[in-house]
């Protein structure tokens, strides 16, 4: 499925730049170290960490995009360097719980 | 910012009796992983953990006499409190005396400029458009508990410079002239009955620099002049009568600054809990004709500072006393304060500002969110406030997991469920 | 339109769709959950967890437990078939807690759970929406009619509280003479009353409710000077009348609502700018 | 199977998590760092011969080995404390120049750290360096970019690297990282 496809049927907040990818898959975490070693290239990694860390750890799986959940607030910081390296963060008001929901229910397996 | 502080903590005298974390009024201090914490920008310089520490762990920071022998000539400022520690007995002037025989070349005297200063706030007071209650800014821990604490009274600390400081600038600039020497070869020392003066004078809240070049504590000069004062005792020496030696009408127990100003609109105020309440009452407009408030964080004023060697109801006594005996007002030249008013001469040249602690963070939303995990944990806390995690309080605790500086598990009680 | 998720299953369900391996039960047949909150960072589940949740997680350290102890959830389950450690057991026992381990990735378990999920589409108010939204804070206080040794207490510790959050000098200003006239009006007027107090990112609101005599005439009431205090309290000092026209000048928004003999209810509001 | 001429297809097994201690010596200053599975560091300051460690932090971590599916041969990267991305430095870092080299052409540079004191615990070879990064390239799709992995001997001055650490230090603790 395409990233922009997702981004519009659950109308969610683009907070880098955007291009289009293809997504395959969801892996929630919290946890670099578990995204690093579980996490699949082309999927959407959910999470609530918004420390500049996640673009570390998005950047070395090939990520398609990184969904901050809860409406947290991400520090510039973090943005500046997902902008730097192509890793998109996307931001929604829904708890991961309920993100899944949404996800799954749009046909994301 | 970085701040000065009044000591330094040597980890390796703590064997964690936990003292100091129950004394320190301003919740600044932890014990963790053997280690004393040390929340620098909540503390104010009080010196409670000086005082209760029993294995001497927090190590005054403090010049000493000899510090100032690169100065071609060395003028000694005692603080009022200094009179007080040697009973009633003992004339100012031995005293003073007594510090020039260990090696001062003058000694300025402060009551002078605490009555002058007096006169100027009774001046402005009169004033119907200012913001009232001027509150005093003697205490330079008081100001910081405003600048931490209270952050909406800035505006009302007292916009005057304080007498020891008036007097430093005084001998500082008279001197120069007299004896032809630039100002940095004059060194000016004051004498400082606790460790926020000292730190007044090292990181000054309102101003560029301190005219104060270094402060000895009583405690350390205290025994250097003793045997002085005793040898001029039974020399019966007479008092040389010098121009600079006004005996002034108080000597830094509580109440002294309003002795000169109309006690109907002025309150006193001492020890940091007293103040705490008066200073609550002021932000809620809840003292009403109030003009002037004169606060000190020791109990019984400066004469309970950390660095004095009598106990102050002693001390107190002894201030009584020297008043009934020697006591005479300085001379005061009204035209000639009048005109340093209009010349800005007592105004300080900067604002109290409020400080930034660690728990302030920048956004309400995160700062919600921070207090609202204080609170759920705080529900499950035993409130027993044991201090066994190296907190003071089931609440300092509570904050400190919030602000991620804790781990729930330090909590005995959380973990074995025993309550 | 909002929708609001009402989530309510049993554990036993829970278990059966998860295909859960059950290490502490502590739960009857009919127990259920009201919602499920996933994470891995425990600052979070302390700060928008909702009581009665059950923590989906694949932190296996005893701080999950705790947290999700602190939040008032009913238990954790462990994804990814994490052994959980015997001091989190030991701890979930001890505080009638559940703990279940499922091989299930995040995802995965969070998609089968979510298709219990009973969604609810709910239109509310605009001005229940700030208090549902995970920002804000809300603390409760007692004040007790004629107890004029504790008045002020209320007023301080809520000053404390508005100051540890950060509000301007000025806002917290107002908010505290206004408590503080409000908890004089219920200690000089009232029988008993609780403060409720909800700090916002958008507003600081406050509400006073007391069991007591009421106010007659409001419009009277608010007029400066109007007092019905005794003259006993007068003398020490109370009651001149400035009470609630007081709150209104520094409130910017206020709403009093009172049936006499039983009660008067205050709503004070201060805007956040 | 020849396994020197495999053109080897890694994935990742034995995947192992636990937590990553640092604890330091007060008396030398030295720097110890190694992987443990148990939760609880030691939390009260103990001795090692002339040492005195107390714990400085934890971090919760993955360990793992790389296996090739084609000739089974495996690998331990047992030496690899963390993955660090390089993103700004003073240019005096070799690794920064090789960040600045690389960045036209999309090389992202990661730093594998190893364990501390690096003199007395065996390091990365070059040679593990080299299949880390296999395993990560082939795992990526993206044609647009790639990665590197260098060694932490690389890094000019350790305690200024403000690059991107892959570890979760503030899991624990309930302030957010965001925040700090």
């Amino acid at each position: 499925m395409k990233l922009k496809d997702i981004i519009g049927s659950l109308s969610l907040n683009v907070l880098t730049n955007l291009d289009d990818k293809e997504v395959t898959g969801v892996y929630i975490s919290d946890m670099l170290s578990d995204v690093m070693s579980n996490a699949k290239a082309g999927n959407l990694w959910v999470t609530i960490q918004t420390h500049k860390n996640i673009v570390a750890a998005a950047n070395l799986i090939d990520i398609s995009a990184v969904i901050v959940t809860q409406g947290t607030r991400v520090p510039e910081e973090t943005i500046d360097l997902a902008n730097r390296y192509n890793v998109i963060i996307i931001s929604t008001n829904d708890s991961t719980f309920a993100l899944s929901g949404k996800l799954y229910q749009i046909g994301i397996k | 910012m970085k701040y000065y502080h009044s000591h330094v903590i040597i980890q390796e005298r703590c064997s964690g009796t936990l003292n100091c974390l129950r004394a320190c009024p301003s919740r600044a201090l932890r014990y963790r992983g053997g280690k004393i914490i040390y929340y620098s920008d909540l503390c104010v310089d009080c010196g409670a953990c000086i005082d209760a520490c029993p294995e001497n762990v927090f190590l005054p920071v403090i010049d000493e006499i000899t510090d100032f022998d690169k100065f071609e000539y060395k003028i000694v400022i005692p603080s009022h409190t200094l009179y007080t520690q040697f009973g009633a007995n003992i004339h100012p002037g031995h005293i003073h005396q007594a510090l020039l025989n260990i090696g001062f070349d003058a000694v300025h005297e402060i009551s002078k400029h605490a009555y002058e200063l007096s006169y100027v706030v009774s001046e402005t007071l009169k004033s119907e458009t200012l913001k009232k209650p001027i509150i005093s800014n003697f205490c330079p821990a008081l100001i910081r508990l405003i600048q931490v604490s209270y952050p909406n009274l800035v505006d009302l600390v007292s916009p005057f410079d304080v007498s020891r400081e008036l007097a430093a600038k005084e001998a500082k600039i008279n001197y120069s002239k007299e004896l032809g020497l630039s100002m940095d070869k004059i060194g000016v020392i004051f004498i400082s009955p606790c460790p926020a003066m000292v730190v007044s004078i090292k990181q000054p809240a309102e101003k560029e620099k301190s005219w104060i070049d270094g402060a000895i504590a009583i405690k350390d000069i205290y025994n250097r002049i003793l045997p002085e004062i005793m040898k001029l005792q039974n020399d019966k020496t007479e008092i040389a009568r010098q121009k600079f030696f006004y005996y002034g009408r108080s000597w830094g127990e509580l109440g002294f600054i309003l002795r000169h100003m109309d006690p109907e609109h002025t309150i006193s105020v001492a020890g940091i809990d007293s103040v705490k309440m008066i200073m609550d009452d002021i932000e809620d407009s809840r003292l009403k004709n109030v003009d002037y408030i004169e606060a000190f964080t020791c109990p019984q004023g400066c004469i309970g500072g950390t660095y004095c060697v009598e106990n102050p109801y002693i001390s107190r006594h002894t201030a009584i006393m020297l008043v009934k005996k020697f006591g005479q007002p300085p001379e005061r030249d009204d035209n000639e304060i009048n005109r340093k008013i209009k010349n800005n001469y007592y105004k300080l040249d900067e604002k109290v500002v409020p400080r930034k602690t660690r728990l302030m963070e920048s956004d309400i939303s995160t700062s919600i969110k921070k207090m609202k995990q204080k609170q759920r944990i705080l529900t499950k806390l035993p409130n027993k406030n044991c201090g066994l995690c190296g907190a003071p309080t089931c609440e300092t605790f509570a904050a400190d997991c919030a602000w991620g500086d804790a781990d729930l598990t330090d909590c005995i009680f959380l973990r074995s469920g025993s309550h | 339109m909002p929708v609001t998720a009402k989530y309510i299953v049993e554990v036993k369900r829970i278990q059966e769709i998860l295909n859960a391996k059950t290490w502490v039960s502590n739960i009857s047949d009919s127990d259920y959950i009201t919602g499920i909150y996933a994470s891995d960072l425990m600052s979070d589940v302390l700060a928008y967890g909702k009581p009665g949740s059950m923590l989906l997680t694949g932190l296996y350290s005893v701080q999950a437990i705790i947290s999700a102890y602190m939040a008032e959830f009913r238990g954790v389950a462990f994804i990814r078939n994490k052994t959980p450690e015997e001091e989190t057991l030991k701890f979930a026992r001890e505080k009638g807690m559940f703990v279940l381990s499922t091989a299930s990735d995040m995802y995965d378990a969070c998609i089968k759970l979510a298709g219990l999920e009973t969604v609810i589409p709910e239109e509310a108010p605009e001005a229940e929406k700030i208090h549902k939204s995970d920002n804000l804070t809300t603390y409760t206080f007692k004040i007790d009619g004629n107890d004029f040794a504790s008045a002020g207490m209320v007023s301080t510790r809520v000053k404390a509280i508005l100051k540890s959050i950060g509000y301007e000098p000025e806002i917290i200003r107002r908010a505290a003479i206004s408590i503080y006239e409000a908890e004089m009006n219920v200690v000089m007027h009232a029988r008993k009353a609780e403060v409720t107090l909800t700090a916002s990112d958008k507003e600081i609101y406050i509400i006073v409710i007391d069991e007591g005599k009421g106010i007659g005439d409001i419009d009277l009431a608010m007029q400066e000077g109007y007092s019905t205090a005794t003259e006993e309290q007068r003398a020490l000092g109370f009651g001149a009348g400035m009470g609630l026209p007081n709150i209104k000048k520094n409130a910017d928004k206020l709403d009093i609502n009172s049936v006499v003999d039983v009660g008067t209810r205050i709503e004070i509001t201060f805007h956040i700018k | 199977m020849d396994k020197t001429k495999c053109g080897h297809q890694w994935e990742m097994v034995n995947t192992r998590s636990g937590f990553i201690i640092t604890e330091i010596c007060h008396k030398c200053s030295l720097i110890t760092t190694y992987f443990s599975s148990e939760e609880h560091p030691p939390l009260e300051e103990y001795r090692d011969g002339e040492h005195f460690w107390n714990v400085m932090s934890s971090s919760q971590s993955v360990q793992f080995d790389l296996r090739c599916r084609l000739c089974k041969t495996q690998v331990s990267f047992d030496e690899l404390s963390a993955l660090m991305l390089c993103t700004s430095c003073k240019k005096d870092c070799k690794v920064f120049e090789l960040l600045e080299r690389g960045q036209g052409h999309s090389v992202w540079v990661y730093v594998a750290f190893g364990f501390k004191p690096y003199k007395d615990k065996r390091q990365l070879t070059g040679e593990k360096l080299g299949i880390l990064e296999d395993y990560f390239n082939m795992k990526r799709k993206s044609t647009k970019s790639s990665i590197k992995i260098v060694s932490h001997e690389l890094i000019y001055d350790e305690d200024s690297c403000m690059g991107g650490f892959i570890m979760d230090e503030f899991l624990l603790s309930l302030d957010a990282p965001a925040n700090k």
